[in-house]
């Protein structure tokens, strides 16, 4: 018997939401989403954990410039803090170091993750998922019942075929979707809110592509600044018992 | 010391099966603690002891068995199976401390002694997890 | 015992070469460039196969306008035949169904795919890899043991990051390395260059980022003629016994 | 008929083994077909009689069993456990087309009874596999 399930429950209990960036497709922009979503969340003064769960392939770090190094051991894993985010990433245990890991181990590591990882009092869990409709995603639909679905698309035919099996595999099992967040805009187009008109889910409007971005990257002042993220601040609103406001 | 977490686990999950077999009493719980993660078994049955709530008397008087399970393990390229020692790595202190935090490291810092992949299988020995509980 | 794998061994018997498109990240252009690969290798008359490995996210059907729909069984699964190129891809088994597979499944698919396609005789099978270091990746390593990996990357930080730790994976493997192709070069940037010189493998040059690739997606005539495509059958120059040749 | 590649890779393994194993005879093969893939036994031992190569003496007098398994499931989500009567759906005859080329597509096609999940397990009875190899 694994004891760990109820271990999930006993740490994700003081836990308010859980926000599940997801889309399915890579390089969408759950990454910058995530990270981004976070800052703009503590900014207002909630408690916020991020949760990197692409194990083999991590990002936020990146993004939120946070060290790598392996977290404290004090009663569980702490998460470390940066900025005033609980940050927790398989890049603090790795480094630069790849972690070829099978489906089979991918669900074991994130369920022990989530099974020691003591984040103490949350108002919102941001959970930053891995592509595709995997073991990642498939622990989540079993083991965060509660969580909030945010689902992140670009205008691209490609990506446009790919967020919509997942937004179907979303709805076939019940899952709570707050909505689809277009990114990477260019020029005005309907694709993704068709989509999100397609499945009965709230469109959250779009981020535009940010060429500056790049040098952003690493340093949460200068990325609390950027166009896309001040986009994603007045959309998102205040994260409330009714989900995202609308702008 | 994540151990505790662990610990608590344990009891939760054990707590959650009386319940559900409707047990006024847990006699005993057998844990096994896979070599993988290096939890040691004296620390494991201390932790456990010191959480135990006094307040619960379906754990008044619980044995607490402690197993080491060895760690095994196959490789999925070259078919070889190997035991924890013939591992090659891990090279440092952190590396052991992250396999001992998340088992599954062990693909980031372990390799197959006869191929070098990292491609195995764990078939034994991984981490913690409750071998028996039983009640009245 | 599984018999598969004796199975793989048949079917890919008269296949030269194996050109697998990697980088372990999403979003990077490994399945346009897959796509488009495999169309520059037809247009020189070498016949030419695609397989796109990306299970549950499946896109070269959508950049090449394959139609989709169960491929015929004689003999074996027939690849569908499309401009020449013979593809093979999960979305002829689903269409726009939402296919949900944990690691083993993968596997268990890829090895079953692999095992009945009947490709016939092959120049190059251009195998279109999944994002992330899991069982798509762990099993071409074990059952492609011929496979040149041409591993994408784009100048991003988060990018380079994650093909950093793919080119580290690939190369403790000992698998063999076709180069590092830049994808959606914006301005002159030496990062995926320094990326191919710290690995020791050929820097393949850059692939630019093409405002008209959307409307040209599904279309082959017009995707043959986009600059990026242009850009690649630049870089590929015959593919040969000595790899690809820099142009 | 794609079953004809199926029964080629079950040869090839079959003389694979009879090669590391030094057979000159192989006395007996015994393949199990997993109910999930829908594999018909009459067809499936008429096409490798056909394909049996009359020059490879090693095959001469091979017996070839062919047993069907019936396929079985567990639910991840709610630890339901099914067979195949019991899943839900495929709801055509593309969909179990689709599941006999290549089984995993059951998780596309298929849902468990009790939850509506397509997180379920296949313990036993997906696809071909070769149960026994006898020989001298
Ligand atoms: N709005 C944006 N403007 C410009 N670049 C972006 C934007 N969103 C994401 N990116 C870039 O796109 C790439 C993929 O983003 P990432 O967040 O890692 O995607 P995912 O997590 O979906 O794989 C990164 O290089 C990132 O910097
Ligand atoms: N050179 C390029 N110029 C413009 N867009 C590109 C280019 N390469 C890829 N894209 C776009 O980027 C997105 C991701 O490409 P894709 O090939 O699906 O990536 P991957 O297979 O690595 O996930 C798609 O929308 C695709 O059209
Ligand atoms: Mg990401
Ligand atoms: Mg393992
Ligand atoms: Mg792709
Ligand atoms: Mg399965
Ligand atoms: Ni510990
Ligand atoms: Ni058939
Ligand atoms: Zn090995
Ligand atoms: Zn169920």
């Amino acid at each position: 018997m694994d004891p760990r399930r109820a271990g999930i429950e006993r740490r994700l209990h003081s836990v308010k939401r859980i926000v599940a960036v997801t889309g399915g497709k890579g390089g969408i922009g759950k990454s910058l989403i995530s990270s981004a979503l976070a800052l703009v969340l503590s900014e207002r003064e909630l408690s916020t954990g991020l949760l990197d769960l692409d194990l083999t392939g991590p990002c936020d770090h990146v993004f939120l410039g946070f060290e790598t190094g392996l977290p404290s051991e004090v009663f569980g894993i702490e998460p470390v803090i940066h900025h005033g985010i609980r940050c927790m990433s398989m890049a603090h245990f790795v480094g630069e170091r790849p972690v070829p890991l099978r489906g089979e181990d991918v669900s074991n590591a994130l369920v022990e993750l989530l099974a020691v990882t003591r984040w103490g009092e949350l108002d919102v869990l941001v959970v930053d998922m891995p592509p595709g409709l995997g073991d990642a995603m498939l622990d989540a639909l079993r083991l965060l019942r509660q969580a909030e679905f945010l689902v992140v698309a670009t205008g691209s035919r490609v990506v446009l075929e790919t967020v919509r099996r997942t937004l179907r595999m979303l709805s076939e099992n019940g899952a709570n979707v707050l909505g689809v967040l277009e990114n990477m805009q260019r020029e005005e187009s309907v694709g993704v809110e068709e989509l999100a008109r397609c499945f009965g889910v709230p469109f959250l409007g779009s981020l535009p592509l940010d060429g500056g971005l790049e040098e952003a990257m690493g340093d949460v002042a200068r990325l609390a600044a950027t166009p896309v993220v001040a986009a994603l601040r007045r959309r998102t609103g205040v994260i409330s018992g009714s989900g995202f406001a609308r702008s | 010391m994540h151990e505790l977490a662990l610990a608590e686990a344990v009891l939760d999950a054990a707590l959650e099966t009386a319940e559900l077999e409707g047990l006024s009493l847990l006699t005993r719980i057998e844990i096994r603690l896979g070599e993988l993660q290096q939890i040691g078994k004296e620390t494991f049955g201390f932790v456990l002891g010191e959480i135990m709530p006094a307040a619960e008397p379906r754990l008044a008087s619980t044995r607490i068995d402690v197993v080491v399970e060895p760690a095994r393990f196959r490789c999925r390229r070259c078919e070889e199976r190997f035991c924890m020692s013939q591992a090659v790595g891990p090279e440092n202190v952190d590396a052991a401390e992250a396999i001992h935090l998340i088992p599954e490291l062990a693909h980031a810092f372990l390799r197959c002694p006869a191929c070098c992949s990292p491609d195995f299988e764990v078939t034994q020995g991984r981490g913690v997890s409750i071998h028996a509980i039983e009640g009245e």
